[in-house]
């Protein structure tokens, strides 16, 4: 079980701001193609990968990183602050 | 070192004054405020973060500024929420002892801020909403460091 | 655009709030306080300066600034007379669209001022007195604009 | 007839902050030169004068500058503002 949390317009076209997942996916990229699979909104959200960014246990990852041991899985787009 | 994440707005002279009055010992203090821009009939900015993460990667980044550049100190406060035209999004201040290791940390913070702390901008006008963008040259900043 | 030369203590935060306050449209304000820093038991810096001559000279770089960076606004207050540590010597302030441009124009100010207003500084101790020599760096540092 | 000034540790030298010079001086160096023959004041005021700077009427000038309708010569040492 892992909390999976959306920000700005991929928590827009998901729908909801966070959600728990059941999975056995080994890496992100592994749970992308999950969530993929599920719903158009989430084939929609995931459609550019390049576009997206992730955090694990609220630290930047790559989406090759592995979920092992992880709590927090959160996707959005690239940041602007300041 | 402070770091703030917060909604309500900041009262700017008085957070200068009390930071610059709390680092006697430098000789440079250096501050930099974003504000929203009227740009194109924007009525409203609308600024979305990660509570939690937020707090962690400003902390981090201030941090690594406090060490790089030896400062005395070092300020950011970061708004989210809906704001309007005028107001101040946030802030950052640094304290060193000469001004271009306090010009240089404040510039780091700010590329970094801008590309590196999960917040997301949307701009609110009559005619619609959007997402503001990332844009390549604030990727771009963060390569000089 | 302001140029202040004067004996008389600035309010910092007022100063800054008013500034940025004035300039709605600007996304960006970037701000520089230079303070009188307690080294080596410092009990006092004497600023002399050039009547006349310093107030023109500010202006001149100040309106180079402006042109250059396309600045909104930009404000330079600098004090002379005898200052106690701690105290803030001069302040600049800049206004600009984004963020590079508040930050370099106010870098050039700096550069500018340290060595090419006429302003001298002599720093008074209890074991004497001595003017403060001009750094190498400071003038290797106007080369950059 | 030219008003002079200095500034900083000239004017400690020289011991007063301004004064009236009447001079035929066609340069700055000139200027100079007549000024470090009269005393000795004047002589270490001026002993290197890559050490100095110039201003006329207020704005900063080479030490070869000539003088023909300046009617205020200012030396010292290399500013320290900010």
């Amino acid at each position: 079980m892992i909390e999976v949390l959306y920000f700005a317009w991929v928590r827009e076209r998901i729908g909801v701001p966070r959600e728990r997942v059941e999975t056995t996916a080994a890496t992100v990229a592994d749970l992308v193609a999950e969530l993929r699979g599920r719903e158009d909104r989430y084939a929609a959200a995931f459609a550019d990968t390049s576009a997206l960014r992730v955090a694990l246990d609220q630290g930047l990852a790559d989406f090759d990183a592995p979920l092992a041991g992880v709590r927090e899985v959160a996707f959005f787009p690239p940041m602007t602050g300041g | 070192m402070r770091v703030a994440v917060q909604s309500a707005a900041f009262d700017l002279g008085a957070e200068v004054a009390a930071f610059t009055d709390s680092v006697i010992g430098a000789g440079a203090v250096v501050t930099f405020t974003g504000i929203v821009r009227p740009d194109g009939g924007l009525t409203a900015m609308e600024i979305e973060h990660y509570p939690g993460m937020t707090e962690k990667a400003i902390s981090d980044i201030a941090a690594q500024a406090v060490a790089r550049w030896a400062l005395a100190d070092a300020l950011v406060i970061h708004r989210y929420g809906s704001l309007k035209p005028g107001e101040a999004i946030m802030m950052v201040a640094t304290a060193a002892p000469h001004r271009a290791d306090a010009f240089q940390a404040a510039e780091f913070l700010m590329d970094y801020l801008k590309s590196r702390a999960p917040f997301w901008k949307k701009e609110i006008r009559a005619q619609g909403e959007a997402w503001v963008a990332a844009r390549d040259e604030d990727e771009a900043a963060l390569r000089r460091w």
